[in-house]
């Protein structure tokens, strides 16, 4: 299983886990991006925005 | 120097609007959308326009491949250069440029947004973004020897990819660089209406400060459109006048203060 | 000075050119066609490219409103930025501009051309026609301040109208009016083949003596091709290529003088 | 019926007469083109061009 960028803690991810899905780190409670399966990589959830425009 | 700013809308009277400037004697240039037309290309293409839903409720455009393919179509393409015979048809030079040519609107790429799939949610990112500069130099060289710019998107992204994004935030930064002393905004009402659907609740002058208390009381869309206005103010406009693009004269009309100015 | 013309079709390798061009420290402009994406565009909108055939055998395109919609969004639309976009990605600073873009091409509206309707002949007039003279002050404004010109049809006819044109006559006013020394044409082909079937059957060079002389050989669209490579010699070119843009290198390739070589 | 605009001799033009249509005027031979019907207005036909290009 994967460690969480921000704290390190290992990452528990269901099997049903696809890329680009959010989940928050069971230990520090961090949003993370999957950004890729076999192997499952993550990294910090980029910011938040409401919308892109148009 | 004014910039014009013309809805997509199928009903702006864009003839009307070029007859006017034809006659203006200062500079311009014209920023215009083409969303209608561009829509009517996506749906027979077979790739429709889709919207997205942000989970915090903002609706905007998944701007995909086919999504700016239909938009240099639409606007860089038909819509642009209609409006370019049409001014020289009417003794205006001018020049159509999206915002890719040359790297006028230069911007940078949306980080993604959140939206649910069943029971997850997910980063969705696509081909959008905000413009953040101008290619000043381009401008004015053209503007110095006689030429009209006419400009729509797509903008370009820090790495040169061609982008969609808001022409509310476009005229900005324009704005930014040029310091027009007036913008004025064509759109399918007769200017800012104090309730939507009634075109006799128009607001005929709005300060500034009165635009910032409104921009409170409101969300989402119409809370970005009065932040973006409100900067063009910011950023030396000393007049905005939103107004009718579906009369006869648009320009004429709008300089005589028909519609809504902001001061 | 290199004029660089691409065909329209869909096999030409756009992408290789453009790396080929990134390399490249001679000043450039690119000249593209496009109907392939034209008349998939014209077929999808249910107003497929239509094609007329002259009294005198000569089979055209019928350029009416429709044709010249798909025109301004195949052309100076999606390939037109899509070009452009490949090109900035590259680091090449381009600026994409149709002919009526700053009356960039000037040309004069055909007279109508006679066709067969029954026992009728009538003549057929459309928004097509020849180009005649270019504007040198814009090409060279761009030039200088270090723009690459990506350039493509509609041009604009006597009365600021936008119309068809062969680009095979554009780049010939491009080279009367900017004196190219090299010249090359990347078409779907390895060059100009003594038989058309015969992949094997190219020629490498050829004079512009001898072309006169297979000139007056042939007939019709074949005819007014070579006119027009023998027009690019008289006007100045040294060194005119007609070379394969298929490949994975096309611009080396045509510099390497593969293909056919007219000098 | 109208006058050939080069001899000035009457043009006889059929009924099923449309416009965009060439005829060759009777008296001087010249190709003219019905530039109008109702009523029908004649004009030199444009010199021969081949084809449009493209």
């Amino acid at each position: 299983m994967p460690e969480c960028p921000v704290c390190g803690g290992t990452v528990d991810l269901k099997g049903d886990t696809v890329e680009g899905e959010l989940i928050a780190c069971a230990e520090c409670g961090s949003e993370l991006e999957v950004t890729g399966v076999n192997p499952f990589t993550l990294a910090e959830a980029p910011k938040e925005e409401e919308d892109w425009g148009e | 120097m004014i910039i014009v700013k013309l809805g997509g809308g199928r009903e702006i009277n864009v003839e009307g609007v070029i007859k006017d400037l034809a006659e203006l004697d200062q500079k311009f240039l014209i920023l215009h959308g083409a969303n209608a037309v561009r829509d009517e290309i996506a749906e027979k293409l077979g790739k429709p326009t889709r919207v997205v839903t942000s989970v915090s409720g903002y609706s905007s455009v998944f701007s995909d491949k086919d999504a700016i393919d239909a938009i240099m179509m639409g606007y860089s393409g038909i819509k642009n250069k209609r409006i370019v015979e049409l001014c020289q048809r009417n003794g205006i030079n001018a020049v159509g440029l999206s915002g890719i040519d040359g790297k006028l609107i230069q911007g940078e790429r949306n980080k993604g947004i959140r939206v649910r799939k069943g029971e997850k949610v997910m980063i969705l990112r696509d081909y959008s973004g905000k413009p953040k500069r101008v290619n000043k130099e381009l401008l004015q060289l053209l503007l110095d020897h006689g030429y009209v710019p006419v400009i729509c998107i797509p903008i370009t992204d820090e790495n040169n990819v061609a982008i969609n994004s808001e022409n509310d935030d476009i005229v900005n930064v324009l704005q930014e660089a040029l310091r027009a002393d007036t913008i004025l905004s064509l759109i399918e009402a007769p200017g800012y209406l104090e309730n939507r659907d009634d075109e006799n609740s128009l607001i005929q002058t709005i300060t500034a400060g009165e635009l910032k208390a409104r921009e409170d009381q409101v969300e989402g869309r119409m809370k970005r459109k009065m932040l973006a206005l409100r900067k063009l103010i910011d950023n030396g406009a000393k007049t905005v006048v939103i107004s009718d693009g579906r009369v006869e004269h648009p320009i004429k009309g709008a300089l005589a203060g028909k519609g809504t100015t902001i001061k």
